[in-house]
C-alpha cells in the first residue's frame, strides 16, 4: 500500500522518534509512506474563521499533492492531522471558501476535496488492521499498563475529525492491546493538556497537565503514550510521574526495532 | 479493452437461445440503408445471422419495448442495454411495468452513437455506407466518394452530453464497466436560463411553433409507457391532436414533460426522434436540474425502487414562489 | 380597494375545501372586499389541483392563476399540500423557463382563520397581474370569443 | 442595547458561520471549558453577548487570548452552536486591526524554553498574531 | 343531457342587496342543460326547499344548482332537499354568491355579473355529475390493542366496559410496562404497583379482554371494520392454560446468570423466570437464550419440579389470525441508548445511572429492595447529582439525542430528588437544570416543594464532564446565575435520559399504514381536533407512542381513544363518503405513484387478466382504491400520469368545465 504522508515541521526537530518509528512500523507492516515533495508547515492550528483563507494554503497543498498516492494523506502529528483535515473539511462544505482558496492557487493546482486524510492510528486500524499489527509484534507488552492520551486535536470536533467516539474513544486502547499490552482508562484521556496556552501561561498549562497525568497515575497506568508532540512536552515538563512516550515508540519496542537509550 | 461486435452479440444470444434462457431476443436489424436501423425481435439463429446488426447506429433503447414483448410469452426475453438504456429500464422495474422474471439482460458498453442528420449535413445527401475507424468515420456515397469525418463531430447530442457509462443493472455484462460521468449536460439548460424573459419565450416559441404533434416523441420515451395516454384519451379533457397558432403545442409538451418529471432518465430518445430537431430534452433538464437543485440529486433509474421526487416532500421544501425567478 | 383601469384580468383561484375556501368565506363575512375578477373553484385539497388544470386557465384566456391552500403542516389530509408544494415549484419554474411572466402564477397558503389575508393576497395578486396586462403568451386564440 | 455594534455582530456571525439565536441557553459549553479559571467572559456569555451585540467588553477582555480551541464546547453543545468558533472570530475582530496584535515576534525568544516544540509557537503566534 | 333546475336565493337583501338576483336566474336559464330556473327569498327556510322539490318532480330535474350562501353552509341541507324529492344528494351543486360575491361587492352591477359567472360554472359542473352513493362495510365488533402498558390496560378496560371483546398484545412475558418498573408516581406519590396493579388483575379478569403476552402483531390487511391480523405468539415452554404461577421453578433452575431486564440488568434472574410478583398473565417464561435444556437437552430441572406439569420444551411459535374493526396502537417508549453521551461516563462508571434505573434501585421489589445504594459498591451515597436533559432538547446532530423535550423528566427528576431527601437527609441532592418545565395540575407546586421543603439544590446550569475517579465521580458544572464553574464531589449521578418511541412502533405503523413523524412518533389526524386517531381510518393512538407524556396524560389519552373505538365499534355498518378516488383499470399503468402518495394506504395493487388484440390476454397490475379508507384528497389523481385515477365529485372533467365556464 501506498499512501502520502506529511510529517510536520515538529517531526523533524524535536519529535524525531515520532516519525522516525512511524517509518519504521509502516515498513514492517508493508505500507509505503511517500513523503510529499516541499510541505510547508501545517499552520500549527486550524483557524475557525471561514475568511482566513491563507493561512490554510499549505494543508490544502499537501492535500492536493496527496493525488499521486491513492488520493490518501496520511499524518502523524495530532495537530498537522486536524489542522489538514479541518482544511478538507472546508474545502468539500464551504464552496465559497475553496473557490477563494482555488483562487489562491495556480491553474492547474486547484484541489476539489476528494483526497482521504488518514491519522497513522486510523490507518493501522482502518486499512492494516490491528489484527495484522499484532502479528508483527516480536516483544510483547504483556503486563504494561499503558494509559492512551488522546488530547482535543485527535478527537475533536468530532463532526469533522470522526476519529472515534469523542467521549469513549478506543482507537489507542485497541492498539495498545494489539500490541499485548493493557490499557489503562482515566477520565481526562480527552481533556486538553493546555497546548500552546503553555508559551503565554505557563501555569496555566501545568495546571492543566497536572490533571492528566494525575489521573493516569492514580488509574494504575506505568506509561503514557500520545500522539501530539505539544501535549508530551507538557505533561513532561510539568512533571508526569509516569514516562511520556509516543505511540510510534510503543510499536517499535513490541516490534522489536527501537534503538536503545534514545527514549 | 475487447470491442464487442456483432458476432459477439449473436453468439451471445445463440447461446442463450440454444440453452433455454430465452425464447425471443430483442436486437436490432438492418434497415434499407446502413444507417437506418430498427428494433427486432429474433426467435431463431437464422434470423439473427441474417439480420441481426450491431453498428453506431444502434441507438433504440429497448427497455420500453419490454413492457409489451414480456406480455406475448412466459418465456424469458433477452435483452441488449446499453449503459443509458439500464436506467429506463430500472425505473420501468421501480414502475411495475413489466415483470423483472421475464427478460435476460446483457449490459454492453456504449462509445457513442452516430448522428445520421449530422452525417448528412456535413457528408451531403446520398450515403450508402458508413464505416467506423479509429476516431473518425468514413462515408460512402452513390457518386463513389469517400468522406472521412471526426467522430466528435457526428456524435448524437445526448451521447455528446453522456451522464454515465455504468450499467446500472444486468444480468450479464459484456466488456468492461464504465463510471457515471461527470457530464456537461445542464450547461444548454443554463444558458436558456440566462436569456431575459422575452428572449426565452422568442426561443421556445420558434422551437415549439415547429411541432407537428407526430407523438414520435411520446411514442419513443420510455417513462412514456401508459396504457392510455391522456392526450388520447377524450375523457381527459386534454385530448387534441390539432395544433393550433401558440399554445396548443406548448401545453403539450409541457404536460408530456412533467409527467415524466423525476422519472425521465434523460435518455434523450425525444429529441433524437423529432423529425422537427426541436431539442425536447431541454425541457425535461430542466426538470431534472430543478429537481436536483430544490430536493437533492436524484437520478431515475439508479437506484430501482427509489422514490421519486414529485412522490415525496420534505417539511421544509422550497416554496413556489422561492422556485422562481432565481437569478434570471 | 378595487382595480378601477379598464382592463380586467381574469384571475382563476383555486382554493382547497378546508383552509383557503373557508378564508375565502371569512373575507365574506367581515366584508373584506377584493376584485370581483376573482374566481374561485372550489377543490377538496390543494394537491387536487393538476398542472394541466392550471394551463386550461391560461388556454382559455385566465390572465393569472392562484392557488390556496392550507398552511404546510396544517393540511386537513396531513400531506397533501406538500405534493403541491413541489408539483407547483416545478411546473412554475418551468413556465419561468418558457418565458412566461412569473407573476402569472401564484401559491398562497390560507388558513381558516385568514381571511384578511386571503383579501390582501387577492388585492395584490390582481394588481400584479393587471401589471402584466393581457396573457398572450399562453392564450389558445381559437378559444377567444 | 440590540442596535448597537451590529456591523460588528453580523461580521462576526458572518466569519463564524455560528448562529448563535441556536443556544437555548443550557451553559454546557461553560460547564465543559478547562479554561474557565482564567477566562473572565466564558463561553455561554461569548454566545449570548455576541447575540445581543454587546460585543465591547469582549474584545476589550484577556479571555480572547484563554481559550484553548479544545474544541470540546462545540462537541458537547447540544445545539450546535459552536463557542469557540464564536471566540476565535471575536478575537480576529480585535488583532486584525493594525497594531492590535497580542504577541509580537519579538516577543517570543524570551518565552520559549529548550524542549519547546515550534508547533507551539506556530500556533500561538496564529491565534495571537496577524 | 342533464336537465337542471337553478334556484337563485336573495338571502333577505345579503344577496339580493347586491345581485340582481332575477337577471341571475335568467341569464342560467340559458346555460346549456337548464330547464327551470327561479329566485325566493329564503332558499334555505321550509318554503324554500318545497321549491326545490316541487321543481325537482315536475320538471323532471335530474341536477340542481342552488345560487346561495357558501356551500360549507348550506350544502347537507340542500343535498338532503334533494334526497327528499327523490334526487340523488350528489347531483346538487352549490354556487356561493354570498360570501363570494354579494358580500364582497358594492355595486349591483358587477356583482351580478361575476354571480351569473359564478352560476355558469355550477352549472357545468352539475352537467357531468354522476350519482354517487355512499358505500357501506360491515363493522367487526372486536379491537386489537397493540402493547400492554398502562395505556394499552386502559384502553383496553374502557372498550370490554363498554361491552365489546378487546385483544391485548404485549411483546413481553407480561402485561404493566413501564409504569410497572416505576417506584412512585408524582404529584401525589402514590406508589405505582398499588394503582397499577390491580388494574392490571382486571385485565385478567375482564371476560370482554384476551390478552396476548409474549406475542407480537405479524401481519396487519384490511381496512377500518374489517382488519384482518395475524398475531405471532412466541414459544414460552409453558403451558399457559396449565402454568399456576407457583415459581417453584423459578427458585430451582440452576441458570442463575441471566440479566434481569425488569431491573434493567442491574440483577440477575433464573433462565425460567416471572418478571415480577404481579405479573400478568402470571405464568413462567423460559429464555431459550439461557436454558440449558433447550441449548443442550441436559437439564429439565424445571419440568422435575413442576407440579403442575406445565414445562413442555417442544413448544413452537404459534400464529393466530383474527379479524378486527379497529387497532389501537399503544406502543410506548424507552429511554434512548446513552453510549453517545460519554461525556457523563455512563459508559464507564457504574454509579452513572439513568432515571430508571433509579426507579428500580428505589422500588422494594427491586435489586436493592428499596434501599438506595450504589450499583458499583453497594454503598450508601451522600452526595447524588441529577442532570436533566440528556439527550433532550439536542439539536448538534441527528444520530445523538432528539429534539423535542421529553416532557416527563422535570417531574420525575423533582420526585426522586424529593424522595431521597425524604428518606436520606443526610444526603446532598444537586440538580442541574435548563429550565425546569411544570404545567400540570399541582406540578410546580411539587417541585417547588422539593426545593422549599426538602432542601434540593436547583442549580440553573449543565453538567459538562462527569470523571470517575478512585470510588467518587468528579462532576463538572456550570452554575449559570453564579457564573460559575463548579467542581462536585458525587457519588452518583442519575440522568434524566430523553425517551424515544419504543422500535417496534416503525414496522408495526408500517403494518398498518399509519403515518409517523421523523421522530418515529405516529402522527395524529390532526393535531387539535383529532388527536387520538391516526390519519388511517380505525387506527387510534394511546399512549407514548403519539408523543411523550406522563402517566395521567396518557391515561386520559388512552379512554379517549377508547370512546373512539367504541364510537365505531357500535355502528352496525359504516357508510363512507362517496366522494373517493377511483381508478379506471383500463389505463391503468399499475406503476405505484398513486400510493406512494396517499396518506391513508387506500390504494392496494391487484393482477387482472385484460384483452389484447388478437384474442390473446395479458395479466396487468392496476390500482384499487378502498372507499372505506380512502378520504377524498385527491393527491393520488395528480401523482397518476395516465389519468387513470379520478376523484368523484371532483373530476378533472368537472373541474375543467368549471375553469372554461369562468374563462368563457
Amino acid at each position: 500500500m501506498k499512501v502520502a504522508y506529511f510529517p510536520g515541521c515538529t517531526l523533524k526537530t524535536k519529535a524525531k522518534e515520532l516519525d522516525r518509528y512511524a517509518r519504521k512500523c509502516a515498513e514492517i507492516l508493508d505500507v509505503s509512506l511517500e513523503e510529499v515533495e516541499d510541505w510547508q508547515c501545517c499552520g500549527g492550528v486550524f483557524t475557525t474563521s471561514r475568511d482566513e483563507v491563507a493561512t490554510k494554503l499549505s494543508s490544502v497543498r499537501a492535500l492536493s499533492a496527496a493525488k499521486k498516492n491513492n488520493n490518501v494523506l496520511v499524518t502523524v502529528c495530532s495537530a498537522c492531522h486536524n489542522v489538514i483535515k479541518q482544511t478538507n473539511y472546508a474545502m468539500q462544505n464551504d464552496a465559497e471558501f475553496a473557490q477563494r482558496v482555488n483562487n489562491y492557487l495556480g491553474k492547474g493546482e486547484e484541489y476539489d476535496g476528494t483526497t482521504e486524510i488518514l491519522h497513522y492510528l486510523e490507518l493501522l486500524r482502518d486499512k492494516v488492521g490491528y489484527d495484522n499489527v499484532a502479528k508483527k509484534v516480536i516483544n510483547s507488552l504483556a503486563g504494561k499498563k499503558v494509559a492512551a492520551y488522546y488530547g482535543c486535536l485527535l478527537l475533536r470536533p468530532n463532526s469533522v475529525m470522526h476519529t472515534d467516539d469523542p467521549e469513549n474513544p478506543t482507537i489507542m486502547e485497541d492498539l495498545i492491546r494489539a500490541l499485548g499490552a493493557e490499557p489503562v482508562i482515566y477520565s481526562e484521556r480527552n481533556e486538553c493538556c493546555g497546548g500552546y496556552i503553555t508559551l503565554e501561561n505557563p501555569e496555566f498549562s501545568a495546571l492543566r497537565s497536572h490533571k492528566v497525568t494525575e489521573s493516569a497515575y492514580n488509574s494504575g497506568a506505568d506509561l503514557i503514550v500520545t500522539a501530539c508532540p505539544l501535549c508530551k512536552y507538557n505533561l513532561e515538563k510539568n512533571g508526569s510521574p509516569i514516562p511520556v512516550v509516543y505511540f510510534t515508540e510503543l510499536m517499535a519496542e513490541a516490534f522489536g526495532v527501537k534503538e536503545d537509550a534514545n527514549a | 479493452m475487447q470491442k464487442i461486435t456483432r458476432e459477439n452479440l449473436i453468439n451471445k444470444a445463440i447461446e442463450l437461445l440454444d440453452n433455454g434462457t430465452v425464447s425471443r431476443v430483442l436486437g436490432w436489424k438492418i434497415g434499407e440503408f446502413a444507417y437506418d436501423v430498427t428494433p427486432a425481435v429474433f426467435t431463431t439463429k437464422e434470423d439473427l445471422q441474417k439480420d441481426f446488426i450491431f453498428d453506431d447506429f444502434c441507438n433504440a433503447n429497448f427497455s420500453k419495448y419490454l413492457i409489451a414483448e414480456t406480455r406475448k410469452a412466459e418465456e424469458k426475453v433477452l435483452v441488449f442495454l446499453k449503459p443509458c438504456d439500464t436506467y429506463s429500464f430500472n425505473q420501468l422495474l421501480t414502475e411495475h411495468r413489466f415483470s423483472r422474471e421475464k427478460v435476460y439482460a446483457v449490459g454492453i458498453p456504449c462509445e457513442g452513437m452516430l448522428d445520421i442528420g449530422k452525417i448528412k449535413a456535413l457528408a451531403g445527401e446520398g450515403i450508402i455506407d458508413v464505416i467506423p475507424g479509429e476516431g473518425s468515420i468514413t462515408v460512402k456515397n452513390l457518386y463513389e466518394e469517400e468522406k472521412t469525418l471526426a467522430y466528435g463531430d457526428v456524435l448524437t447530442e445526448r451521447c455528446l452530453s453522456c451522464k454515465s457509462k455504468k450499467h446500472v443493472v444486468y444480468d450479464e455484462l459484456m466488456g468492461e464497466e464504465g463510471d457515471v460521468i461527470d457530464s456537461n449536460r445542464f450547461d444548454e439548460v443554463e444558458k436558456i436560463e440566462k436569456m431575459s424573459a422575452d428572449e426565452r419565450f422568442a426561443f421556445w416559441q420558434s422551437q415549439l411553433s415547429k411541432c407537428i404533434r407526430c407523438n414520435a416523441c411520446r411514442d419513443i420515451c420510455p417513462a412514456c409507457t401508459c396504457e392510455k395516454c391522456v392526450f388520447d384519451n377524450p375523457k381527459s379533457s386534454v385530448n387534441n391532436k390539432a395544433i393550433s397558432d401558440s399554445f396548443e403545442e406548448k401545453m403539450f409538451h409541457i404536460i408530456r414533460a412533467f409527467h415524466v418529471a423525476g422519472r425521465c432518465t434523460d435518455c434523450g430518445e425525444c429529441s433524437r426522434v423529432c423529425p422537427q430537431g426541436i431539442p425536447l430534452h431541454l425541457l425535461n433538464r430542466k426538470f431534472i436540474k430543478d429537481i436536483n437543485s430544490f430536493y437533492g440529486d436524484y437520478q431515475a433509474g439508479q437506484e430501482e425502487g427509489s422514490r421519486a421526487p414529485l412522490i415525496n416532500y420534505t417539511f421544509d421544501d422550497l416554496e413556489p414562489g422561492e422556485a422562481v425567478g432565481r437569478g434570471v | 380597494m378595487s382595480i378601477n383601469s379598464e382592463y380586467k384580468p381574469k384571475i382563476v383561484a383555486f382554493c382547497c375545501n378546508w383552509c383557503s375556501y373557508a378564508g375565502a368565506d371569512l373575507a365574506g363575512s367581515n366584508r373584506l372586499a377584493y376584485p370581483e375578477n376573482v374566481k374561485i373553484i372550489r377543490v377538496p385539497c390543494s394537491c387536487r389541483v393538476n398542472p394541466m388544470f392550471i394551463l386550461r386557465a391560461f388556454q382559455r384566456g385566465a390572465d393569472g392563476v392562484i392557488l390556496c391552500g392550507c398552511h404546510p403542516g396544517d393540511c386537513h389530509y396531513t400531506s397533501g399540500n406538500y405534493y403541491t408544494r413541489r408539483r407547483m415549484a416545478l411546473l412554475f419554474s418551468m413556465l419561468e423557463y418558457l418565458g412566461i411572466e412569473k407573476e402569472r402564477t401564484r401559491v398562497e397558503w390560507v388558513s381558516a382563520a385568514e381571511g384578511a389575508k386571503f383579501a390582501a393576497t387577492m388585492n395584490d395578486f390582481t394588481q400584479t397581474v393587471a401589471a402584466l396586462g393581457e396573457n398572450k403568451r399562453l392564450e389558445d386564440l381559437r378559444c377567444k370569443r | 442595547m440590540h442596535n448597537k455594534n451590529d456591523n460588528v455582530r453580523s461580521e462576526i456571525i458572518r466569519r463564524s458561520g455560528v448562529n448563535p439565536v441556536k443556544c437555548m441557553r443550557c451553559g454546557k459549553c461553560t460547564a465543559t471549558c478547562p479554561a474557565f479559571d482564567t477566562m473572565e467572559y466564558h463561553p455561554h456569555q461569548f454566545v449570548y453577548m455576541v447575540e445581543s451585540g454587546d460585543i465591547e467588553p469582549l474584545m476589550n477582555s484577556n479571555s480572547l487570548y484563554q481559550c484553548l480551541t479544545c474544541f470540546a464546547c462545540v462537541d458537547r453543545c447540544p445545539r450546535g452552536v459552536e463557542p469557540a468558533k464564536l471566540v476565535e472570530a471575536v478575537r480576529l475582530e480585535v488583532i486584525r486591526k493594525q497594531g492590535a496584535n497580542h504577541m509580537k515576534p519579538d516577543s517570543i525568544p524570551a518565552m520559549v524554553e529548550e524542549d519547546l516544540p515550534q508547533q507551539a509557537i506556530v500556533s500561538a503566534l496564529r491565534k495571537y498574531h496577524k | 343531457m342533464q336537465r337542471i333546475g337553478v334556484f337563485v336565493c336573495w338571502c333577505g337583501s345579503n344577496i339580493a342587496g347586491t345581485v340582481d338576483v332575477k337577471a341571475v336566474a335568467e341569464a342560467l336559464r340559458s346555460e346549456p342543460g337548464v330547464v327551470f330556473s327561479t329566485d325566493y327569498q329564503y332558499m334555505c327556510s321550509q318554503a324554500g326547499q318545497e321549491i326545490i322539490k316541487e321543481a325537482i318532480k315536475e320538471h323532471k330535474l335530474t341536477g340542481v344548482v342552488v345560487c346561495s350562501c357558501s356551500p360549507r353552509m348550506h350544502e347537507a341541507t340542500f343535498r338532503k332537499t334533494a334526497q327528499a324529492a327523490g334526487l340523488n344528494p350528489y347531483m346538487v351543486e352549490i354556487a356561493n354568491i354570498r360570501e363570494q360575491c354579494s358580500w364582497i361587492h358594492k355595486d349591483m352591477e358587477t356583482g351580478t355579473q361575476k354571480a351569473i359567472i359564478l352560476g355558469r360554472a355550477a352549472v357545468a359542473k352539475v352537467n357531468l355529475n354522476a350519482p354517487l352513493i355512499p358505500g357501506q362495510t360491515p363493522v367487526t365488533k372486536r379491537a386489537l390493542v397493540i402493547g400492554g402498558g398502562i395505556a394499552g390496560i386502559q384502553t383496553a378496560l374502557d372498550i370490554a366496559e363498554a361491552g365489546f371483546p378487546v385483544d391485548i398484545v404485549e411483546k413481553k412475558p407480561t402485561i404493566g410496562g413501564k409504569m410497572a418498573q416505576i417506584d412512585k408516581t408524582f404529584p401525589t406519590l402514590d406508589c405505582a404497583a398499588c394503582i397499577l396493579t390491580p388494574k392490571m388483575v382486571d385485565v385478567a379478569q375482564n371476560e370482554n379482554i384476551r390478552i396476548f403476552s409474549y406475542s407480537e402483531v405479524q401481519e396487519v390487511k384490511g381496512f377500518v371494520g374489517n382488519f384482518n391480523v395475524k398475531i405471532k405468539k412466541k414459544a414460552r415452554f409453558v403451558k399457559e392454560d396449565v402454568c399456576t404461577g407457583c415459581g417453584i421453578c423459578t427458585e430451582k433452575c440452576p441458570q442463575k446468570k441471566v440479566p434481569n431486564e425488569f431491573n434493567l440488568g442491574m440483577d440477575n434472574r433464573r433462565a425460567v423466570y416471572i418478571p415480577f410478583a404481579q405479573a400478568v398473565p402470571k405464568v413462567a417464561t423460559i429464555d431459550a437464550d439461557y436454558c440449558t435444556m433447550l441449548k443442550t437437552g441436559k437439564c429439565g430441572l424445571c419440568a422435575k419440579v413442576c407440579t403442575a406439569g406445565a414445562i413442555d420444551y417442544t413448544q413452537k411459535d404459534e400464529i393466530i389470525e383474527e379479524q378486527y374493526g379497529a387497532i389501537v396502537a399503544a406502543t410506548g417508549f424507552n429511554p434512548i441508548s446513552l453510549d453517545k453521551f460519554d461525556e457523563y461516563a455512563y459508559n464507564q462508571s457504574k454509579d452513572v445511572i439513568t432515571s430508571l434505573e433509579f426507579e428500580r434501585l428505589t422500588n422494594a421489589a427491586g435489586p436493592t429492595a428499596g434501599k438506595l445504594l450504589r450499583p458499583s459498591d453497594g454503598k450508601h451515597p451522600h452526595t447524588i447529582v441529577f442532570v436533566q436533559c440528556v439527550g433532550s432538547r439536542c439539536a448538534a446532530c441527528a444520530d445523538k439525542g432528539k429534539e423535542y423535550c421529553s416532557k416527563i423528566c422535570c417531574m420525575y427528576t423533582a420526585k426522586h430528588a424529593m424522595l431521597t431527601r425524604d428518606k436520606y437527609p443526610d444526603t446532598d441532592v444537586y440538580v442541574f437544570y435548563i429550565d425546569v418545565r411544570t404545567p400540570g395540575k399541582n406540578f410546580d407546586e411539587f417541585y417547588r416543594r422539593a426545593v422549599e421543603e426538602y432542601g434540593v439544590h436547583y442549580i440553573k446550569g449543565m453538567v459538562g464532564k462527569v470523571s470517575p475517579q478512585g470510588d467518587k465521580l468528579m462532576v463538572q458544572a456550570s452554575d449559570l446565575l453564579a457564573n460559575k464553574q463548579l467542581h462536585i464531589e458525587a457519588d452518583l449521578v442519575v440522568l434524566a435520559a430523553a425517551i424515544e418511541p419504543d422500535k417496534s412502533a416503525r414496522s408495526i405503523a408500517t403494518m398498518l399504514t399509519a403515518s409517523m413523524d421523523t421522530n418515529d412518533f405516529f402522527t395524529e389526524a390532526h393535531p387539535k381536533l383529532r388527536p387520538v386517531e391516526s390519519p388511517t381510518a380505525g387506527v387510534f393512538l394511546s399512549g407514548t407512542c403519539q408523543g411523550p407524556k406522563d402517566i395521567p396524560e396518557t391515561v386520559s389519552q388512552a379512554s379517549a381513544a377508547a370512546a373512539k373505538v367504541i364510537g365505531l365499534l357500535a355502528k352496525d355498518k359504516l357508510t363512507s363518503n362517496p366522494c373517493v378516488a377511483h381508478a379506471d383499470e383500463l389505463m391503468c399503468n399499475g406503476c405505484s405513484s398513486c400510493a406512494n402518495v396517499c396518506p391513508y394506504g387506500a390504494i392496494s395493487y391487484i393482477d387482472k387478466e385484460f384483452r389484447m388484440p388478437n384474442r390473446t390476454t395479458a395479466i396487468r397490475r392496476v390500482a384499487s382504491v378502498n372507499p372505506a379508507v380512502c378520504q377524498g384528497c385527491g393527491a393520488c389523481t395528480v401523482a397518476c400520469p395516465s389519468g387513470a385515477m379520478d376523484l368523484n365529485g371532483f373530476e378533472s372533467a368537472q373541474i375543467i368545465a368549471e375553469v372554461d365556464a369562468i374563462c368563457r
